[in-house]
């Protein structure tokens, strides 16, 4: 309800998001640029799951929310991780 | 369509009958079983004879029963359906190859000698191998007597199907996937010859000119050519519109056509003709849709086309 | 784990408007998802050409472009701690510099796909289609599209913030009833989420 | 009785809010008002489908040109699917039973969000105005097909582009309503109405609204780029400028597998209502059938390459789809035994709505069952996109969500219109209607079998006799629908009174006045421990 307990999140934790985010930023740039071959895609994706997780959990308060909202979240993306899955069985194993 | 007499047209008819049975022959079981069963609750349960209901909350191990049982039977059946198709999908090295191609709104086959006709002719016992090639939209390549169909793909280069004709006939085949207008008239027919026969057939190429001579009129050969390759889906030589214009007096004629999005006029000539087969979209007609017709580039010869301008100039 | 004791209070619910939000959310994510598939199949079967045509991109704008949206989802955020510690002016002026960092992101997007687009690359140009290879045409298509959705709901965003700030200015939206303004922050979260995946797969990976 | 005619006075038929008339229904939040406009829209457009069903039956009484040429039989058949589809069944039972039903199950006074809900319904009517702008403007009614496939869905001449945007209208519009429902399931369950207490109709509308959530937004997305492609050549499925035409076809199953399932689910569940209901008796397997809901919700997501063994996938997709095809079937079998096991030892008093619920179980066995020929490789390979599929779907589609939703209108109709229709004629009407779909989609089985493809305007003259018994088939099942209709109006308006329980049914609904209230209740109900849905004595 209204006044129900709600978690507030001190700036000093959004600044540091932000930094580390920056960071990271700047850290897949800069390995996409050196030669890592085929793993650069790999590098990349890494580097923007990690953000990805930090915009959700602190930006997005899934830290402070309720676990079946977590628990939601983390299906649909599990789910859509399924699907891409699946559709390379096709693709990948085309002859 | 194939009858129940004509069993074993190919290879691959046991293995697919035999999954029908396996699969239908469970169903049926299934069907009619619970369809008893509910009848009979209905009746032996009906109010006027069980006034009062005895509760029941389920049972766990009637669930486990229905799980496992129906889930062991699916597998069968996956095993059974898995095991009729898996041939299909390798077809043997010394398979004899033939082209297929697929487009609105008929098909044509190629042979190894450059051949082209627009029926199957296939010799019995011998494994072959169609590639197929879409040049417009989707189609599908369906033989129900030998139980094969495959997609035919535009831009897919390994599309092909494989069997082995095991029985001498005239067979239907149907194009499955929905293509446009005149999808339900796109099919053809396989005939099935002895081998012997069937190599007679592929080595006499004098039978292809006795056809033509046989038709004196001018312009026949471009005719045949064209029916064979199947202009004549869309466009008539009786003034009636199809997909694309008619030939009724095509040549010499005025046409208003759209080039890079100027209209103009341009007589019917040869190079107009030609330019019409070969890149069909560069000179739209007025009024017809873009991208229906595509190009023959690669599949007609210009003599081929000095043929059918022959032809349309007696389209009168 | 729900109290049920809400059913009183049908008019405010904040749970049931942030999953609300939330539900809205994945539908959101899965229509980009469709959009990922495409990308990764095409990718998988055009290395090379994806590979030469991400070169045409300019990676600094898309760098400056993504530290934009970083920045901008943490002022966002910062402004729902700051209308629970009731610091309105604060919270505004937070906004505004949200709103203001998106519209110079747009801003940048136009400059880039001008350039783009002066250089005869679009989808169906004659150039595309001539001096492209097909990997080069489905690159480019995909840019097209998903950037230019990613970009519409930058506007949408904008829009529901805008919405957001001018009910905290009323009063409306405070720290009792900061539903609105949470839910605003996490669909401004939602597009840098994405972002955050465009970012490598279209300027970075070549 | 008098708290019953207390509440009748200003039952929600009858309510006068700040508009009067047509005017009170359509600015109307509340969530029963909204279901019968899902009600009235969707059957108009039912009625349409309908039309256009018998239409193309009549043109294959025989080979050849009967009644329309082949371009208007291909639109006919692309917009009958469109409708019967998009427009029917997809929001068929949640829409409209759902929305009526589904707060009062749980004990609310409305779903979450009343103006979202009824934003919905606009969505849909604007989606219907869109498709059939489609079909009156521009150049003729598209002829694609429902499932769109490209390239052809980007050669045609045809109107297709406000078709496609019309079907994305719905999507969206389908897509709020789950979300709302998800909401409304959460949040607004009264007190003691726990998770192992809803009933098992709402326990469906949970799984089917995560289906709507999850799988429209990809056919959204494609649609978009289906109408992208026709305006701009953006390439991504034109294979001329290196697209992948079975792409397309991924995208499209990715949604349109699971939406086979949005269809189907709620009518299990409104089946699952009615089979206890009429047996007196607790349902069989309460937490199994849960369980098996939401199995088909998650399986149905992994499957959709089914629909595409010839098209050219891969070999290890091939196998991979068909195996996981097996599996979820296996939940809707639990879901079938569960129910012939509740009426066991029960007290069955066979009314209308149970002759519905048990054809329809006859109905979707069939169905589900000529799914299974379809999910084995060797057989679908021979029978898809024949008339074997047709049959397939219309047992299904038309045989299991139809079924199951005249199942649920003999049902709830009492409530909604708080009067009784004619018992006779409805039995007489469901007789008809059942004889005329046997014979209507059984010969297509048999069609299929022999070769005939789908999507066929004119066939061989060896299919003739089968194609004449389904074309009679059509008329008989079109006899009965106006038995029903007709005395379902009729009785809407001058049925006897209902009684607040006719069936004697322990489920909410049927312990609010019929009909129910603007507010559904004067005061939450609460749930005791040792209450439940299906508490039968
Ligand atoms: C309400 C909609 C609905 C539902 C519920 C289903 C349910 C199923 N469908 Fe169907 N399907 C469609 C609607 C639906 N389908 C449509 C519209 C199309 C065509 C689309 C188009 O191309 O236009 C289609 C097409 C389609 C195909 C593609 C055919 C082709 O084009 O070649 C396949 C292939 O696997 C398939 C399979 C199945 C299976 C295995 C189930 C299963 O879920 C069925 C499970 C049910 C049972 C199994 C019966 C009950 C159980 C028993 C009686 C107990 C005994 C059981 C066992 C021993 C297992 N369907
Ligand atoms: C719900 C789905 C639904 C329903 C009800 C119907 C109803 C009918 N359909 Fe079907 N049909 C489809 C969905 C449906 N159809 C689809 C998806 C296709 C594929 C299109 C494509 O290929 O792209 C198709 C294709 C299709 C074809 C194949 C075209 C071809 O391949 O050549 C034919 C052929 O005759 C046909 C006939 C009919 C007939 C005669 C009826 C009816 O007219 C029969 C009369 C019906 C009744 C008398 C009433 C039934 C009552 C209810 C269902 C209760 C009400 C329920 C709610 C409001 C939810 N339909
Ligand atoms: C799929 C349908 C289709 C097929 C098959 C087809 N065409 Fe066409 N054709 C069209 C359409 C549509 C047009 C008009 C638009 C255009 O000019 O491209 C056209 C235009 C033409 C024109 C110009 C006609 C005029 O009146 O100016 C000629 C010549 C022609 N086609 C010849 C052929 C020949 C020869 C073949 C077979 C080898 C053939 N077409 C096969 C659809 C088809
Ligand atoms: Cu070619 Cu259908
Ligand atoms: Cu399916």
């Amino acid at each position: 309800m209204s006044n129900e307990k709600h978690h507030i999140v001190p700036y000093r934790v959004y600044a540091l998001v932000l930094v580390a985010l920056l960071a990271l930023t700047f850290a897949s740039i800069g390995i996409v640029s050196i030669e890592l071959g085929k793993y650069t895609v790999a590098a990349a994706l890494i580097f923007a799951t990690i953000k990805s997780f930090l915009v959700l959990t602190y930006f997005m308060h899934l830290k402070y929310d309720k676990p079946y909202i977590k628990a939601m979240v983390a299906f649909v993306f599990a789910i859509f991780f399924v699907v891409i899955v699946i559709t390379f069985l096709d693709y990948l194993y085309r002859t | 369509m194939y009858s129940p007499e004509i069993t074993q047209a190919s290879n691959f008819v046991k293995g697919v009958d035999q999954a029908f049975l396996v699969i239908l022959g469970i169903s049926f079981l299934f069907l009619i079983g619970l369809t008893v069963v509910m009848i009979w609750f209905l009746y032996r349960y009906n109010r006027k004879r069980n006034p009062v209901a005895t509760q029941i909350h389920g049972s766990t191990s009637l669930e486990i029963i229905w799980t496992v049982v129906p889930f062991l039977l699916t597998m069968v059946m996956f095993y059974y359906g898995w095991a009729g198709w898996k041939p299909m999908t390798k077809a043997p090295k010394d398979a004899m190859e033939i082209t297929v191609y697929g487009r609105m709104w008929n098909f044509n086959y190629e042979y190894a000698n450059g051949r082209r006709t627009d029926t199957l002719y296939l010799p019995k016992d011998q494994a072959v191998k169609l590639n197929l090639k879409a040049m417009d939209v989707l189609h599908s390549f369906y033989i129900p007597a030998f139980r094969v169909k495959q997609d035919m793909v535009p831009g897919k280069k390994d599309n092909f199907m494989w069997f082995e004709p095991q029985r001498v006939g005239n067979y239907e085949i149907f194009c499955t996937e929905y293509c446009g207008l005149s999808h339900s008239y796109m099919y053809s027919t396989a005939k099935v010859m002895e081998a012997a026969e069937f190599e007679k057939w592929m080595t006499d190429t004098t039978q292809l000119a006795a056809e033509v001579a046989a038709m004196e009129a001018p312009g026949a050969a471009g005719k045949k050519i064209m029916q064979n390759i199947g202009c004549f889906a869309c466009h008539t030589v009786d003034g009636t519109k199809l997909v694309g214009p008619s030939f009724k007096g095509i040549w010499g004629h005025e046409v208003s056509v759209i080039t890079d999005g100027q209209k103009r006029t341009i007589t019917v000539d040869e190079d107009y003709i030609k330019k019409s087969i070969y890149d069909p979209n560069a000179d739209l007609v007025d009024g017809f849709m873009k991208g229906l017709m595509v190009s023959y580039q690669g599949q007609l010869k210009d003599e081929d086309i000095a043929e059918i301008i022959e032809y349309l100039k007696t389209v009168k | 784990m729900e109290q049920n004791a809400h059913n009183e209070h049908v008019h405010y619910d904040a749970e049931a408007s942030k999953i609300g939000m939330w539900l809205f959310i994945f539908t959101e994510l899965l229509l980009f998802g469709g959009l990922f598939i495409v990308y990764s199949v095409y990718r998988f079967m055009n290395q090379e050409a994806f590979h030469l045509a991400a070169e045409e991109l300019n990676t600094t704008i898309g760098a400056i472009n993504t530290v934009l949206l970083l920045v901008s989802s943490m002022t966002i955020a910062v402004s729902t701690t700051t209308l629970q510690l009731k610091k309105k002016g604060l919270t505004l002026f937070l906004l505004g510099i949200t709103v203001i960092i998106g519209v110079v992101f747009l801003v940048n997007k136009y400059f880039e796909w001008g350039a783009k687009i002066e250089h005869g690359i679009w989808p169906g140009s004659e150039h595309l289609k001539t001096a492209f290879s097909q990997g080069e045409i489905l690159f480019f298509g995909l840019y097209y599209v998903m950037t230019g959705l990613h970009a519409l709901h930058i506007i949408i965003g904008l829009i529901i913030i805008l919405f957001a700030a001018h009910r905290v200015y009323k009063g409306t939206v405070n720290e009792n009833r900061a539903a609105l303004l949470e839910n605003a922050g996490l669909y401004w979260h939602l597009v840098d989420l994405i972002w955050i995946f465009l970012f490598p797969l279209f300027y970075l990976i070549h | 009785m008098h708290k019953e005619q207390a509440a009748n006075m200003s039952n929600y038929l009858t309510y006068q809010g700040k508009y009067k008339g047509l005017l009170g229904w359509i600015t109307s939040t509340d969530h029963k008002r909204i279901g019968l406009l899902y009600l009235y829209s969707i059957l108009t457009m039912f009625s349409v489908g309908v039309l256009l069903g018998l239409a193309m039956k009549l043109e294959l009484l025989a080979p050849g040109k009967t009644i329309m040429d082949a371009q208007t039989y291909n639109s006919t058949f692309t917009v009958h699917g469109v409708i019967m589809i998009f427009m029917v069944v997809v929001p068929g039972l949640p829409a409209v039973f759902g929305n009526f039903l589904m707060p009062i199950m749980i004990g609310a006074k409305d779903v979450a969000f009343p103006k979202l809900n009824l934003l919905s319904w606009y969505l849909y009517v604007a989606g219907v105005f869109l498709v059939l702008a489609a079909l009156f403007f521009g150049n003729g009614a598209p002829d694609t097909g429902w499932t769109f496939y490209a390239p052809y869905s980007f050669k045609t001449g045809t109107n297709l582009l406000p078709a496609v945007f019309g079907a994305f209208v719905l999507g969206f519009s389908s897509i709020l309503t789950g979300l709302n429902f998800l909401v409304t399931i959460h949040r607004m369950r009264c007190p003691g109405m726990k998770w192992t207490k809803l009933p098992l109709f709402v326990w469906t509308l949970y799984g089917t609204a995560w289906i709507q959530l999850l799988a429209t937004p990809v056919v959204g997305i494609t649609l978009v780029l289906i109408a992208l492609e026709r305006l701009f050549g953006v390439g991504v499925f034109d294979p001329a400028l290196g697209g992948d035409p079975i792409l397309y076809q991924h995208l499209f199953w990715i949604y349109s597998h699971p939406a086979v399932y949005i269809m189907i689910l709620p009518a299990m569940g409104a089946i699952s209502e009615i089979i206890p209901t009429f047996a007196q008796k607790q349902v069989f397997g309460y937490k199994a059938i849960i369980a098996s809901t939401m199995a088909i919700a998650f399986v149905g997501y992994l499957v959709w390459g089914h629909h595409m063994f010839t098209a050219g996938m891969s070999g290890t997709a091939q196998y991979y789809f068909s195996l996981l095809t097996f599996i979820v079937a296996i939940p809707s079998a639990i879901k079938v035994f569960n129910w012939i096991s509740t009426m066991y030892k029960g007290s069955i008093n066979v009314q209308t709505p149970l002759y519905w619920a048990a054809s329809f179980i006859f109905v979707f066995m069939i169905g589900g069952l000529s799914g299974l020929v379809l999910g084995a490789l060797a057989t679908d390979v021979h029978v898809h996109d024949t008339a074997f599929v047709v049959a397939h779907f219309h047992y299904i589609v038309f045989g299991g969500t139809g079924f199951a939703f005249m199942a649920a209108i003999h049902y709830w109709f009492p409530k909604i219109y708080g009067r009784m229709y004619d018992k006779g004629w409805a039995n007489a009407g469901w007789l008809v209607f059942f004889i005329g779909f046997l014979a209507l989609y059984t010969p297509m089985f048999y069609l299929g079998m022999m070769g005939m493809p789908r999507r066929y305007y004119d066939y061989m003259k060896e299919f003739q006799g089968g194609n004449i018994l389904s074309t009679f088939g059509s008329w008989i099942l079109a006899t009965g629908l106006v038995i029903i209709i007709v005395n379902l109006v009729k009785s809407a308006r001058h049925g006897t009174p209902a009684e607040m329980d006719p069936w004697h049914s322990k489920t909410l609904e049927w312990q609010v006045s019929s009909p129910p209230s603007v507010e559904n209740f004067d005061e939450i109900p609460e749930i005791a421990e040792n209450d439940g849905p299906y508490n039968y004595k």
